[in-house]
């Protein structure tokens, strides 16, 4: 493995193929202090840059929008939307979906790279945990606010209440109460948990009383015990057992939403595996879009390397492959299963008056992703970085594609609608990103967007005692050349 | 109005704006193609463009008496068309956007299994000649069903009495409170009716819309089927739309959060929402009309047909009052005490002599989308016909097609 | 400090014990064999990142953790069964799509997710119940030193409440050890 | 470089010795259990028919081990996975028997006629259902495609095992590189076909029914088949002395671990399925499942949901059972019966509403067809080294421990 001259950037690839070798997770000449630095230095910068200012305001202003819309469709009524009677779920539900979908990549990488021992994930799982948890955020709006009369939306609810009701627990909805709920509370845990050793670190290098106080009380008084360490990891491998199947259930149930129905186009039993895939295609995609300005702004290539990129672009690869299975085999079911309803609905899909919808999702989520079977392509960061915009175009598309095209015309044709969304609608969606980036701006700027303490542990620097250990996980190599301790 | 042959001739789109022209007079009027319009006639409507018809009335629709002369009160020849380019939103019930092919071709062959109709003579042949066409699996659920005691209301609609005159539209209207949303909401696809007249076109097959010459009409009214194992209960998450023990399917408007799931989940989409407070600006007089048996809706709750639930409990407890069970055809709901045909039936479905009950045995007898297994308690009787020529109507693959059956006529 | 001023056990200024730095995870895995070796129960070793191999080193026990989240998961099941059964099939039952009351393949998806989210709650709150924490001061942080715990420098300490322990023998074994300096800690 | 990892050369590579032994028992069963079969089907009254599902039933399990193998070594490449290697041959056998299970299928093609009632064109013109699917299911379109899976699978699965063993001559890193790269577009074709052979095999047997899962349900029985029979093959080949210090605990554990995951991902399809359908209540759908609540296959269900599902569960939640090799090989071989019920529960109801007459003659036809497949698993085995020898990850596979 090079470790060569500083002006020679060659050393940042650690894409190559050799299988006797495994990748570096760090590159260059990084030990545990520099990690520390590295990732505490972006919090403690004294004078937060500009640029963050700029993006700040821009965001801040996007999420007074958001509240400003909720605000009027409070007061208003749901009319202010583009809904009306075989397309009442619109854009509410379709924003609460893309939301959610992207909200799993944090966990999935976490929870599941961490069972499957994808040692790469440690560069990049805070990360995509805080994402996912202010993707779940977002997502928690759509639901509340698209119910007709939202000051209720507690009733969704099993509260004891006077009118001696209780809630449905037939319906998805309510799964999804307990789905989402449980996802929020289970995420929100995981990262926080997660990152208890790192504010201990921010703690320890505290130059005002604020931070030391500040940081103090998050971190719980951690001291880096062993015996803490035991239990935290053992805490950490159950949650991770236990978000995994999270994580697959929560988007299933999302699914349930329309695959319990009738409706020709959502009740349909491919839909939970489907669903599980397409959020972590989306996820990913929201992942690469976030992370690549996010490592180059603050310098962290060393951290976040090629290997990181490729493989996050292998994953969309795949899962957009999935996808597109899902989608013709949907396709390919609907002929076969000789039923009217259904058969039309998917021609109407492809032909219909969403035509435009249904070929920007194939050609954003089918098409797009091919391109990362070239190895040039893919370890490009520029054209990444495109190519992930694209692929979450395209998801919200699919999802559009999902909820709308399939209520435009079931079983009557009388009752054939056409929606289209109001001003309203866009301006909640576009108002909802405001509201996800000032909390992932402020991520940046206060906590540790890398998990320094997991990433020390896949150091070769931290393995020295035990040459048989290096087997396992994307790192390893020959550990003489990058000795550098 | 105008059949779409002759559209297509003159290059006209639905909803054009069209200048006519008859003896150096001229008016200006969107156009709403209609299959079965003769060819190269148009149609019109008289009354519209009031200028002193009050707040309803001024300034609907365009006035096209200067059109009108006293050699030809009722019938104009050799009037001049000619097209704008421009367009004008015409606010229907059905109808919401122009049609496209695949679609045009979908709604024809729909139409047969939706609205089932036979001649006479084949009815003769075969009284079961309407569910030739059903091919399904025996309706078993998974689980064991419920048993239902007690009185279970019903409704069965005649197809062949039935004239599609939308008095019953009027009547629900007025019984139970519905709001009257105007012309933005209904282009907006928000209109309130709990029950409906589903109409289709029956025209030769394999036709385009631009094609299409002559075309007859079928219809059927649509209102909440009342579905045993109704779609729209199981997902909603507070339980605000359920079974009642007599078998209504029944809308608890207090405990409506409106997520409009059901909306979504029912196949007859009769289910209606209120969008905004439809009952916000209305003057003091006109909330004095309101029936006061019947909830007034808030916004963001769903309503939807009750079967009349007000008409029920009243002759029940009269029934109860009076120590005597309650009698067959006792129980009439708006719709059915308006229709001019009584096309409408209503009665317990649990008593085996009740007209409802019978009624199900007719051969004619079938339940729209019964292949779903949620077994509406609304069943309609087929549509006979006895053509003079002993052709037409086939019962089998339905051919409908497109036009505008509106509300609102320019 | 004297024996005779000295304050009694965990009063400011009393000993809490030594802390030996070591700057790589070799030593620190050697010293804290040594440590455990010779016997002493209560002593730490302090790391900023989980190292492999160093539970076995110091022979820490398997946590009950497991056992207590797989109740909590069991529990959380039986919860949410219940209350599915009680308030749809025996409060308040209500006809819905002609299903049953008590529908279990409907009560599922809430089952599972109660189970995960007590399971996972319990994870957390007795992994740091198990720990003791949060506690926000302990003596450690008083040393300047171990400010690198969560840096990179790992660290053993050993308590003067351990049964073993006594002045010099204990601070002879830490200095033979390949360590820094063995650096006093009082309570304070 | 590795000081501590084992070298491989000292352990026992080759079947050699246990091959004759293992190769008359597969025989024997294979003879006693095809005879057995015929026979049994000759002398009962419809017995021929039982015959033919009860094949079909052993033939789809059989199957499913290959294609769940070939899917294991497909992942291993895609992901370059390092714990794997030291098993991986044994996957790569198993997948490649493949070959033998085209052959095998020749008694259900030729059963066609009663296994598939959608092969009876007259029938089909009067259904008017089944007529519109005759461009997809007809018999000599089916046939093409059975061919064009196997034709998939097997070409998959030889280069896969053909480029491995060259490797174990050569030691030739770039032939690891080409496996991974051939795996990508690799999976896609395996998911493909596997999707619709699921639909093909099992799903038409009733032509009315359709779910656009099934293809994924089949897949999931397939990996979960697989990984059950594999801590037991690990085992026996241990027992026999083979691999001893090659194969750990370490291996088995992770094995475990993935059986797991994969009865988990078995039961969250099958519910999906279920749950979905059930709730749908359409009977275009539910039919399928009625079918398996009547009678006799309502107790087949609920063993399914419990054997199948909450005991492997609860045993291989266990991090004891799973560093047991003893226990998980026997966990895997009673997980591995509950996946031939699970494709029986598949097939028969179809056939036989309301009764699941099993009895001896799908038990002899299941050793019968076991037999056969095991000696060609035997066969191919037996002509290479057990282990890829000069696999550039092995040093890494030897040394592999669960964190």
């Amino acid at each position: 493995m090079s470790t060569s001259t500083a002006a020679d950037l060659s050393y940042l690839d650690n894409t190559g193929t050799d299988p006797a070798v495994r990748a570096r997770l760090v590159v260059g000449d990084n030990d545990f202090h520099s990690i520390t630095e590295k990732v505490c230095g972006i919090v403690e910068q004294p004078r937060t840059p500009p640029a963050w200012w700029v993006l700040f305001a821009i965001s801040s202003s996007l999420t007074l929008v958001l509240f400003a819309m909720i605000g009027y469709l409070v007061t208003t009524g749901i009319g202010v939307w583009g809904l009306q009677v075989p397309v009442s779920w619109g854009y509410a539900i379709v924003n609460f979906v893309f939301w959610v979908g992207i909200g799993h990549a944090g966990t999935l990488i976490s929870a599941i790279l961490f069972l499957l021992r994808q040692r790469w994930r440690t560069s990049i799982n805070r990360f995509a945990e805080g994402m996912t948890i202010f993707a779940v955020v977002c997502a928690g709006i759509f639901p509340g606010i698209h119910i007709g009369r939202v000051w209720l939306a507690y009733w969704l609810f099993p509260i004891p209440n006077q009118m001696l009701m209780w809630p449905n627990f037939r319906s998805p909805l309510l799964w999804d109460v307990f789905a989402v709920g449980t996802y929020a509370t289970v995420s929100l845990l995981f990262w926080y948990m997660g990152m208890i050793p790192d504010l201990a670190s921010l703690r320890d290098r505290a130059k005002t009383r604020i931070r030391y106080y500040a940081y103090g009380l998050l971190s719980l008084g951690w001291r880096s015990s062993n015996r803490h360490w035991h239990r935290f990891e053992f805490a950490y491998l159950l949650l991770a057992s236990l978000a995994t199947p999270l994580v697959l259930s929560v988007h299933s149930v999302v699914s349930f939403d329309f695959a319990v129905s009738i409706m020709p186009g959502w009740h349909t039993t491919i839909f939970p595996p489907y669903f599980v895939a397409g959020a972590i295609f989306s996820g990913f995609a929201m992942v690469v879009t976030l992370i690549i300005p996010t490592r180059k702004i603050f310098g962290l290539e060393e951290i976040i390397t090629a290997r990181h990129l490729e493989n996050m672009a292998k994953i969309m690869l795949a899962t957009g492959m999935m996808v597109g299975l899902a989608y013709s085999t949907e396709f390919f079911i609907a002929w076969y299963s000789g039923n009217r309803y259904e058969a039309f609905t998917f021609l109407n899909r492809a032909f219909g008056p969403y035509a435009w919808a249904y070929w920007t999702m194939v050609t954003c989520n089918v098409v797009v992703p091919q391109i990362f079977w070239s190895r040039r392509l893919r370890n490009n960061p520029a054209v990444l970085w495109v190519a992930s915009i694209l692929i979450n175009v395209g998801m919200w598309f699919e999802r559009f594609v999902i909820v709308v095209s399939s209520l435009s015309r079931d079983y009557l044709p009388t009752s054939w609608g056409y929606y289209r969304p109001t001003i309203i609608d866009v301006l909640t969606f576009v108002g909802s990103f405001g509201l996800f980036f000032t909390l992932f701006l402020l991520f940046v700027r206060f906590l540790p967007i890398i998990g320094m303490a997991e990433v020390k542990g896949v150091m070769p620097q931290a393995h020295l005692d035990r040459p048989g250990h290096r087997g396992h996980g994307d790192y390893h190599g020959d550990i003489a050349a990058s000795e550098v301790v | 109005m105008m059949s779409p042959a002759t559209a297509t001739e003159l290059g006209i789109a639905d909803g054009e704006l069209v200048e006519l022209e008859a003896g150096g007079r001229s008016v200006e009027l969107p156009v709403c193609l209609l299959p079965g319009q003769a060819r190269h006639s148009l149609a019109v409507a008289l009354g519209y463009g009031r200028t002193a018809a009050g707040q309803v009335g001024n300034g609907v629709g365009v006035d096209v008496y200067p059109l009108r002369t006293l050699a030809a009160p009722h019938i104009l020849r050799g009037v001049s068309v000619r097209g704008t380019g421009r367009s004008h939103a015409l606010a229907t019930t059905q109808d919401h956007f122009a049609i496209d092919t695949i679609g045009f071709a979908e709604r024809n062959a729909r139409a047969g299994t939706l609205v089932r109709e036979a001649t006479l003579d084949a009815y003769l042949a075969d009284p079961h000649v309407i569910h030739a066409h059903d091919h399904h699996p025996p309706l078993i659920s998974l689980w064991k069903d419920h048993e239902y005691e007690g009185e279970q209301w019903g409704m069965a609609v005649d197809l062949n009495t039935c004239i599609g005159c939308n008095a019953c539209v009027v009547a629900c209207q007025a019984e139970n409170n519905i709001p009257v949303v105007g012309r933005e909401q209904v282009l907006a696809q928000r209109e309130m009716h709990w029950i409906r007249v589903d109409r289709y076109f029956r025209t030769d097959p394999g036709l385009t819309m631009g094609e299409v010459e002559d075309a007859a009409v079928v219809f059927q009214p649509m209102a909440c089927v009342h579905c045993e194992n109704a779609p729209c209960e199981q997902v909603c998450p507070v339980a605000a739309t359920q079974h009642t023990r007599d078998g209504l399917n029944a809308m608890v408007y207090n405990r409506c959060v409106g997520t409009r799931y059901c909306s979504n989940n029912c196949p007859f989409k009769v289910r209606r929402f209120n969008f905004f407070n439809y009952h916000k600006e209305l003057a003091e007089t006109t909330m004095m009309q309101f029936n006061p048996e019947v909830t007034v809706r808030a916004r963001g709750v769903m309503e939807k047909c009750t079967f009349c639930v007000q008409r029920i409990e009243a002759k029940r407890i009269a029934a109860r009052n009076e120590r005597r069970p309650l009698r067959d055809g006792e129980i009439v709901p708006a719709c059915a005490q308006t229709c001019p045909t009584r096309a409408i039936t209503f009665g317990d479905l649990n008593d085996e002599g009740s007209a409802v009950s019978r009624s199900r045995e007719e051969p004619r007898s079938y339940a729209t989308l019964a292949e779903l297994n949620i077994r509406p308690r609304t069943h309609y009787l087929a549509r006979l016909s006895n053509p003079a020529d002993g052709g037409a109507p086939a019962h089998a693959e339905g051919h409908a097609d497109d036009g505008a059956h509106g509300k609102e006529s320019a | 400090m004297s024996e005779r001023t000295a304050p009694a056990a965990g009063e400011p200024g009393a000993l809490y014990g030594y802390l030996v730095e070591f700057d790589k995870v070799d030593e620190l895995l050697v010293g804290a064999r040594a440590v455990r070796d010779a016997g002493y129960t209560r002593w730490d070793a302090h790391t900023p990142f989980v190292i492999h191999g160093l539970d076995a080193a110091m022979g820490v026990k398997k946590t009950v953790l497991p056992y207590l989240v797989f109740g909590a998961g069991l529990t959380g099941t039986v919860g949410g069964i219940a209350l599915q059964w009680w308030t749809n099939a025996v409060d308040y039952p209500y006809l819905i799509s002609g299903k049953p009351l008590f529908s279990l393949p409907a009560n599922i998806p809430v089952a599972f997710e109660t189970t995960i989210l007590f399971a996972a709650l319990t994870a957390l709150v007795a992994m740091l119940a198990l720990n003791g924490l949060p506690r926000l001061y302990h003596p450690l942080f008083t040393n300047r030193a171990f400010k690198r715990a969560t840096d990179d420098r790992f660290f053993i300490s050993i308590e003067a409440a351990d049964p073993l322990f006594d002045r010099s023998a204990t601070r002879e074994l830490l200095e033979s050890l390949s360590g820094r300096t063995v650096e006093v800690i009082e309570e304070a | 470089m590795q000081g501590k990892a084992l070298d491989i050369t000292t352990e026992t590579r080759h079947l050699d010795g246990v091959l004759r032994p293992a190769l008359t028992i597969c025989g024997v069963l294979a003879v006693l259990g095809l005879a057995g079969s015929l026979l049994l089907a000759g002398a009962g009254e419809g017995g021929r028919s039982h015959l033919l599902e009860t094949y079909l039933v052993s033939f789809a399990f059989f199957l499913s081990l290959s294609l769940g193998a070939l899917f294991f070594v497909l992942l291993q490449h895609l992901t370059r996975a390092g714990w794997s290697v030291v098993a991986r041959r044994i996957a790569e056998v198993l997948a490649a028997n493949v070959w033998l299970l085209a052959l095998l299928a020749v008694p259900v093609v030729l059963g066609m006629g009663h296994l598939y009632h959608w092969t009876d064109a007259a029938a089909a013109a009067h259904d008017p259902l089944l007529a519109g699917k005759t461009g997809f299911l007809n018999s000599g379109f089916f046939l093409a495609r059975l061919a064009a899976y196997f034709a998939i699978w097997g070409l998959l699965a030889s280069f896969l095992h053909r480029s491995s063993v060259a490797q174990d001559a050569s030691g030739d890193p770039a032939l690891t590189l080409r496996m991974e790269r051939l795996s990508a577009p690799g999976m896609i074709l395996f998911a493909l076909s596997l999707n619709f052979a699921a639909f093909d095999l099992l799903m038409s047997l009733d032509a009315h029914w359709f779910s656009t899962i099934f293809g994924v349900y089949y897949f999931a029985a397939s990996v979960v088949g697989f990984l059950a029979v594999m801590p037991k093959i690990l085992y026996v080949l241990q027992w026999r002395g083979i691999l001893r210090n090659a194969v750990t605990v370490e291996h088995y554990h992770d094995f475990g671990k993935l059986l797991f995951a994969f009865i988990v991902f078995w039961a969250y399809i099958a519910f999906s399925q279920y749950m979905l359908i059930w709730y749908g209540n359409i009977p275009e759908e539910t039919q399928w499942f009625l079918k398996r609540q009547t009678g006799d296959w309502a107790v087949v269900s609920l063993i399914l949901l419990f054997g199948h599902f909450v005991l492997p569960f609860l045993l291989l939640v266990s991090r004891m059972i799973k560093r047991r090799p003893l226990l998980l090989a026997a966990t895997g071989a009673y997980v591995a019966v509950m996946c031939w019920i699970d494709i029986y529960w598949l097939v028969v109801p179809e056939f036989s509403p309301g009764v699941a007459r099993f009895g001896l003659l799908d038990v002899l036809c299941f050793l019968g067809l076991g037999g056969v497949y095991s000696a060609g698993v035997l066969l191919r085995l037996g002509r290479h080294s057990v282990i890829a020898e000069k696999d550039p990850r092995l040093d890494e596979s030897l040394a592999f421990e669960n964190a």
